[in-house]
C-alpha cells in the first residue's frame, strides 16, 4: 500500500534539505525498524529544517534528540543495528566526524568481519559538509577520503535534490553501514523533480554521466557538480565539449563509467572540495593509468582547494573553492585549440 | 556584594556594557549582511564573562567556545580586532581566516574561542598542565555551556585535572537551550555541578545574571587552584537572549522561556545593586556606560573601515 | 546469600571453574605458541562475570572488553567455538578472523568482546534503546575495567542513558590496574561507583570476590531496569592475578598487590559458602569442578584439530 | 655540554623501541620544555619498553602517566604546547587514533591558522601501528592517508632504528604536530647506529634512497622497506635492479627523489600496509601522473593489503601483508626478461 508523500513532486521543486527529509519519512513508514538520532533532529526540526515533521509524525521513540556525544550516540546506533534497528544518525557538520571515528571505523566497518558474520550494521550516517558558506576552518571540510580509505563503509555524496532522495533511500534500505556527505551550500537549491512514487531508489556505487561531452572528462563531486556543468555550458560555446561524470558514491567506486569516458575524451579533470593529498582525484588517477597508463593524451589535473584549512573571510573562501572561472579556465588549458570543435 | 570595591564595581559594570553593545552591533551588522557566516551571541550571559574573567589575574588563560565574544573582550581582547574578525578583515585576530569562532589574543590569556563543543576544557587543561610544570601559579579557566558536559573530552578532562591536580576552573554557563534543545535533553540532573562529585572535587551552582557573585565564587576558586587544591567547577544558571545563532527563528523556545517581559537582566540588576549597596552615582554609572559605546562604536568604524585580507593571506601560517 | 538456591549456586560455582579453566588452558596454550597474538585473562575476577551474567535472562545483551571470555562463557557462548577462534581455526566464532578480543556469539545475547576500552558501554545502549523502543523487556550489561571510567564514550553512554531511561547496566569491573598502571593513576575517588550520581542514577560498589553478592546486585538492578526505572552503576571491586596480558612480566606491581598467599579465591570462597550454608555435599562440589574441566578439556581438543582457515575467509563478510 | 648518551652506539646493536627512548632521553635532556604524556609511559615504561628509564630520570612533571582518555590528554597536550611546552604524546596502538581525530584535525593541525599565526603547537605524537603481529582487525592498521590529507600536521612513518632516532629528534624540535607511526612489527628488530653524538638529525620531508637500482622504483613505507630490501636483494640474482626508495616522511611527501628515480627507471611500484583507496600509494601515483603522464614505461602497480579488516589469524595475515614473495613477484611481472641484467 503507497502512501502518498507529502511533497507532489510534479507541482513543486524539491530543495535539497526537503528531499532529505523526504527520504527518511518515506522509509520511516515503510519500516518501523528505521529510527532517527541526533542533536536536534526531533521537535526543533534541525538547523537546516531537515528533519521538520518527522518527530511529530513517528514520536519521540523513533525520533531521538541526543545529547551532544557523537561517540557515543554513533557508538548506541551500532548496538542498535545490530538488535534489530535500523538507525538514521545526523552528525550536524561533517567536521565532527572526528569525534566519532572509532565507532564507525573500528566498530560499525568491522563488526561483521571481527564477529564472523553474526551482525549486520544497518546505519546510515548524514552529515552537512564542505565549504561555501562562510562557516571557517573547522566547520567546512570534506573528509570523504577518511572513509572511502577503510573497508566495511559505504561512502555517498549527492550533489542534487534528486540524487539525495535516491541515494539516502537505498542508503537506509543497505545493510552497511552508509555515510551521506551532504554539501552545506546545496542545502536550499531547489529542482522540478518528477518523482511521485516512495521507492526511487538510485543504486549505491553507480557513477552518473550528468553530460554527456567528447574532449574532456570531468570528474565533479558534490557542489562541484553543478560548478562544473555551469563551466561546461558556457565552454561549449567555445568549442570545448566536456564530459561531466558524477560519481554519486565514493566507496565503493564506480571506476568503469570514468574509463569509458576516458577511453573516448582521453582528457582528465577531477574537481572536488576535499584536499587534494590522499583524496579521491588520487584514487581516480591511481586507478586510470592502473588500468592503462598510456590512455591519457594529457596530465590529468585535480582541481581542488590548496592545501590549507578553509578561510573564513568570503573573498578568501571564494578563491579557496574551485569554481565555474578555474573549473572552465583548467578546461581551457587541457583542451588545444586545434581539438575543439 | 562581597568585599567588592566600587572601582571594581565600575570595571565589571563597564565591561558587560561593553560585551551588550559589542553583542548587539554584531546582532544589528549580521542583519545588515555586514557579518558573514555563523555568530552566536553571548547576549544575557554578560555576567558570566566578566564575573569570571575579572577575578583571573591577567596572565591566566582562559579557554571559550563558539560563544565567546563576551569572554573574548572581558578577558581585554581588544574589541576592535575582534569586530574585524567578524567582519573577515585583514586587521582581525585571525586576518579574517577564523571568524567569530576562533577569537584568541594568547597576550592577554584568550587561548581562543572554539567551533568545537567540548575542547575548550581539556585545552584549558593543557595550559593548566604547564603552570603546574613550570610552576608559574598561573591558572586556566574553560567556559562551555550545559550542552558540552554530555560530550567525554569534558568528561575525560575534568578526570584528569582530579588525578593531576591541575589548577583549572571549569565554568559552566548553564544557559537552559544547547542549540535547539532544552536542558534535560542534555543533563538528567538539576544541576550540571554535580558532575565534579564524579571526580571528587569541588562543584558549586551559581546565579549566572549576579556578576558579583561570580566574581567572588571564582576569586576563591581561583585562589584554591593556585593554592595546589586543584580543580573547581562553578555552574552558573543564566539565559540565552538570543537565539543559537544569528538568524535562528527559535521556535522551538518553551513558552516560560518565550516571556522576555519578566526575565532578569543581568546589567540593570547590578546597577541598582550599585546604586543601593555601593552608593555608586548615576553620572558614575552613566559614564561607564557612555565609555563603553564609544569603544563599540569605534571598534564597528574600525571593522568596516578595514581592508579584506589579501589572496596570500590564506597560504600563509599552516604549518609554523 | 540472600535466596540462592542449591541449584542456582552450583550452576555459579560450576561456570566459575569453566571460566578458571579455559583460562588456565589458554595461559598455557599460550606458553606453548598454540595461541597466536595478545590474550588477556580474567583469573581472579570469575565471580564477576558469573554473578553478573547468571543474573540475567539469556534474550538479555551483554557487550563485553579485551578481557571477555569470561562474560562470553558465563553468558553461554561455546568453550569450543571461542577457544578455536583464539587458536586462530576456522571453527572459532569469528572464523580466525577476530581472536580473543573478538569473541561474540549473538545468539545467546553476547554482542562481542571489544578491543577498543570504554566501547562496550555506548554499543549496550544501543541493544538497550532497540529493546526500549521495540518494548521487548530485554535489558543489556555492559562490562568494562576501572581503566574504561576515564574514557569519553563511556561517560556519554551514562548521560544518554540517565536521560533516556535506558534499561541497561553498567558493570564495572575494577580490579586495581588498568594495563600497566594502578587505580589511582586512572581514578580520582575511592569509588569509581560514584560516577552515577553524576547523571542521577544508582550507582553500588560490591566485593567482586563474592559471587552471590553480584548475584543479587545484578538480578536487582536488572529488575529495575527491567521496570523502566533506568541504568544502575555496580562497581566489583576484584583481583587481575596476571598480567594485563599473557607474557606481562608484571615488573610495575605494587608490593600490596605482589602478595599472592592472602588473597581471595572467588572460587574457594564460594564452594566454603556453598558447604556452610547451602549444605552442599562434597561430591557434589567435586562433580561440578569435574564436568568442567571435562568441558574446557574438550575445548582445548577441539581447537588444537580444527583446520585453519582457507584464505577466501579473509576477503568474507566485509560489507553485507 | 654534551651529555653521554646510555647506548654507546657502536658497542651494541640500537632496537627499534630503544631508539625512541634513546630520542626522547636526548631531547628531553637537551630542552626542558620537552614532556611526555600517554599510558603507561611512566614508571612501568610501557608495554614495548620504549619509555623506560624516563620516569625515573625526569620525574612525575616531565613524565605522566594519564587516564584512558585519549582524546581528553591529546587535546590537553595540545593546550600545553600553545602555552610553552613541547609534549610528546604517546598513543599505544595506531588504530587508537580514531578517538582523538578532533582535537589533530580540528585543534591542533588549523590553530595556528586559525588563531592568525599566534601559536605554534608543537606536539610530537608517536604510536605503534601497521600488522604483523596477529593483532587482529583493531590493532593492527595503517591510517597515515588520514594525516596526510590534512594541512597543518607532519607525518613519518621510520622503517628502522636508525630513522627512528633521527626522525623522532628533528620531529621533537620541530614546532608542528608531527605524527610519528611506528611499526610494531618492527619493534625488536635491531641493527648497528654508528652514531655517538646526540645531535642526529634525519630532515623531515626527505625520502631516502635505501637501495640503487636502475629497472623499477619500489617506493616501500614503513616494515615494507626491508621486505623490499630483500626481496631486491635475492631479485638481483635473477638480473632484476631495483632501487628502494624509503619516504620516510609521509607529508610534506618529498615527490622529487621518486620522480628522479623514475627518470632513470620508468617503472613504479608502491609497497605499504595502509589500505590502497586514497592511500599513500595512489597519491605518489597521481603526482607522477600530474608531473609527466608518459614518464612510465608499464603500469604502476600498488601492492597493498586487500580491502579488508586485517586478520588475525597468522596464516591468513601472513597472506594480507604484502611480503618478500609477493613483492618480487610483482618485480618479475614488472621487469620484462629482456631489459633484465
Ligand atoms: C563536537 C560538536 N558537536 C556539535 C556541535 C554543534 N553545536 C554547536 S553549539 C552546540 C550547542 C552547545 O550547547 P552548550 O554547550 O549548552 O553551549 P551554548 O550554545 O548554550 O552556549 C552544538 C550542538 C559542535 N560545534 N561541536
Ligand atoms: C581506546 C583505547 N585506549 C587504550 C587501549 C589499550 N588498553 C587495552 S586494555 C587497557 C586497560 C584497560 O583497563 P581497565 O578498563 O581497567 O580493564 P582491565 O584491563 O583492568 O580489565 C588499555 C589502556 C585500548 N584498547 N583502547
Ligand atoms: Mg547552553
Ligand atoms: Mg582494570
Amino acid at each position: 500500500m503507497k502512501t502518498p508523500t507529502d511533497q507532489p513532486a510534479l507541482e513543486k521543486p524539491l530543495k535539497y534539505y526537503s528531499a532529505v527529509t523526504r527520504a527518511f519519512r518515506e522509509e520511516m513508514r515503510r519500516d518501523e525498524n528505521v529510527v532517527l538520532l541526533g542533536e536536534d533532529v526531533g521537535p526543533s526540526g534541525g538547523i537546516f529544517a531537515q528533519t521538520r515533521g518527522l518527530h511529530k509524525e513517528f514520536g519521540p521513540d523513533r525520533v531521538r534528540d541526543t545529547p551532544i556525544a557523537e561517540a557515543g550516540f554513533t557508538s548506541l546506533a551500532i548496538g542498535a543495528a545490530m538488535t534489530g534497528l535500523r538507525p538514521i544518525v545526523e552528525i550536524g557538520f561533517e567536521d565532527f566526524l572526528t569525534a566519532c571515528m572509532d565507532p564507525i571505523v573500528n566498530q560499525a566497518a568491522k563488526l561483521r568481519y571481527m564477529l564472523g558474520g553474526q551482525v549486520k550494521v544497518p546505519v546510515t550516517l548524514y552529515t552537512f559538509g564542505s565549504g561555501g558558506v562562510n562557516a571557517g576552518p573547522q566547520h567546512s571540510q570534506s573528509l570523504s577520503a577518511w572513509f572511502s580509505h577503510i573497508p566495511g563503509l559505504k561512502v555517498i555524496q549527492p550533489s542534487s535534490a534528486r540524487d539525495t532522495l535516491g541515494l539516502l533511500k537505498s542508503a537506509i534500505r543497505d545493510d552497511n553501514f552508509v555515510l551521506c556527505l551532504l554539501c552545506k551550500s546545496l542545502v536550499g537549491s531547489k529542482e522540478l523533480v518528477d518523482i511521485d512514487n516512495d521507492d526511487f531508489l538510485i543504486p549505491l556505487g553507480r557513477s552518473e554521466v550528468k553530460r554527456v561531452g567528447q574532449h574532456v572528462t570531468v570528474v565533479a563531486i558534490g557542489a562541484m557538480v553543478r560548478r562544473a556543468i555551469e563551466a561546461a555550458e558556457t565552454l561549449y560555446l567555445e568549442g570545448i565539449d566536456a564530459e561531466i561524470i558524477d560519481p554519486r558514491t565514493l566507496s565503493p567506486l564506480d571506476i568503469r563509467t570514468i574509463l569509458s569516458s576516458l577511453e573516448k575524451t582521453k582528457r582528465l579533470l577531477i574537481v572536488h572540495e576535499a584536499m587534494s593529498p590522499c583524496g579521491i582525484g588520487a584514487e581516480i588517477i591511481a586507478k586510470v593509468i592502473e588500468h592503462n597508463h598510456k590512455l591519457l593524451a594529457s596530465p590529468p589535473v585535480r582541481l581542488t582547494p590548496p592545501f590549507a584549512p578553509s578561510p573564513f573571510s568570503p573573498g578568501l573562501e571564494d578563491l579557496y573553492l574551485p569554481n565555474q572561472d578555474s573549473i572552465s579556465e583548467t578546461l581551457r588549458n587541457m583542451v588545444p585549440e586545434n581539438e575543439r570543435l | 556584594m562581597g568585599d567588592l570595591t566600587p572601582t571594581k564595581a565600575l570595571e565589571l559594570h563597564q565591561k558587560m556594557w561593553e560585551i551588550r553593545l559589542f553583542e548587539l552591533s554584531a546582532s544589528r551588522l549580521y542583519k545588515e549582511g555586514a557579518l558573514p557566516g555563523f555568530i552566536h551571541l553571548s547576549i544575557g550571559q554578560e555576567a558570566c564573562a566578566v564575573g569570571a574573567c575579572l577575578a583571573l589575574e591577567s596572565n591566566d588563560y582562559i579557554t571559550s567556545t563558539h560563544r565567546g565574544h563576551g569572554h573574548c573582550l572581558a578577558k581585554g581582547a581588544s574589541p576592535n580586532m575582534m569586530m574585524a574578525e567578524l567582519a573577515g578583515k585583514v586587521t582581525g585576530y585571525s586576518k579574517g581566516r577564523g571568524g567569530s569562532m576562533h577569537i584568541a589574543d594568547v597576550a592577554v590569556g584568550v587561548l581562543g574561542a572554539n567551533g568545537i563543543v567540548g575542547q575548550s576544557a581539556p585545552l584549558a587543561c593543557g595550559a593548566a598542565y604547564t603552570a603546574q610544570v613550570k610552576k608559574t601559579k598561573q591558572l586556566a579557566l574553560a567556559f562551555f555551556g550545559e550542552g558540552a558536559t554530555g560530550a567525554g573530552p569534558v568528561h575525560e578532562a575534568m578526570n584528569i585535572a582530579a588525578i593531576w591536580k591541575l589548577p583549572v576552573i571549569f565554568f559552566c554557563e548553564s544557559n537552559r537551550y544547547a542549540e535547539l534543545s532544552p536542558y534535560d535533553v542534555h543533563v538528567s540532573v538539576p544541576n550540571v555541578s554535580v558532575r565534579a562529585s564524579n571526580y571528587g572535587f569541588r562543584g558549586l551552582t551559581v546565579d549566572g545574571s549576579n556578576v558579583a557573585e561570580i566574581y567572588e565564587a571564582v576569586s576563591t576558586a581561583a585562589a584554591d587552584a593556585r593554592g595546589g587544591n586543584g580543580p573547581v567547577f562553578i555552574e552558573a544558571k543564566t539565559h540565552r537572549w538570543h537565539g543559537h545563532y544569528e538568524g535562528d527563528p527559535m521556535t522551538y523556545l518553551r513558552p516560560a522561556d518565550r516571556d522576555t517581559e519578566n526575565r532578569v537582566d543581568p546589567i540593570e540588576q547590578f546597577e541598582k545593586l550599585m546604586a543601593e549597596r555601593l552608593k555608586i552615582g548615576d553620572e558614575a554609572i552613566s559614564a561607564a556606560k557612555q565609555t563603553a559605546a564609544e569603544i563599540i562604536d569605534a571598534a564597528v568604524e574600525y571593522a568596516l573601515n578595514s581592508e579584506d585580507p589579501s589572496p596570500g593571506v590564506m597560504y600563509e601560517d599552516v604549518l609554523a
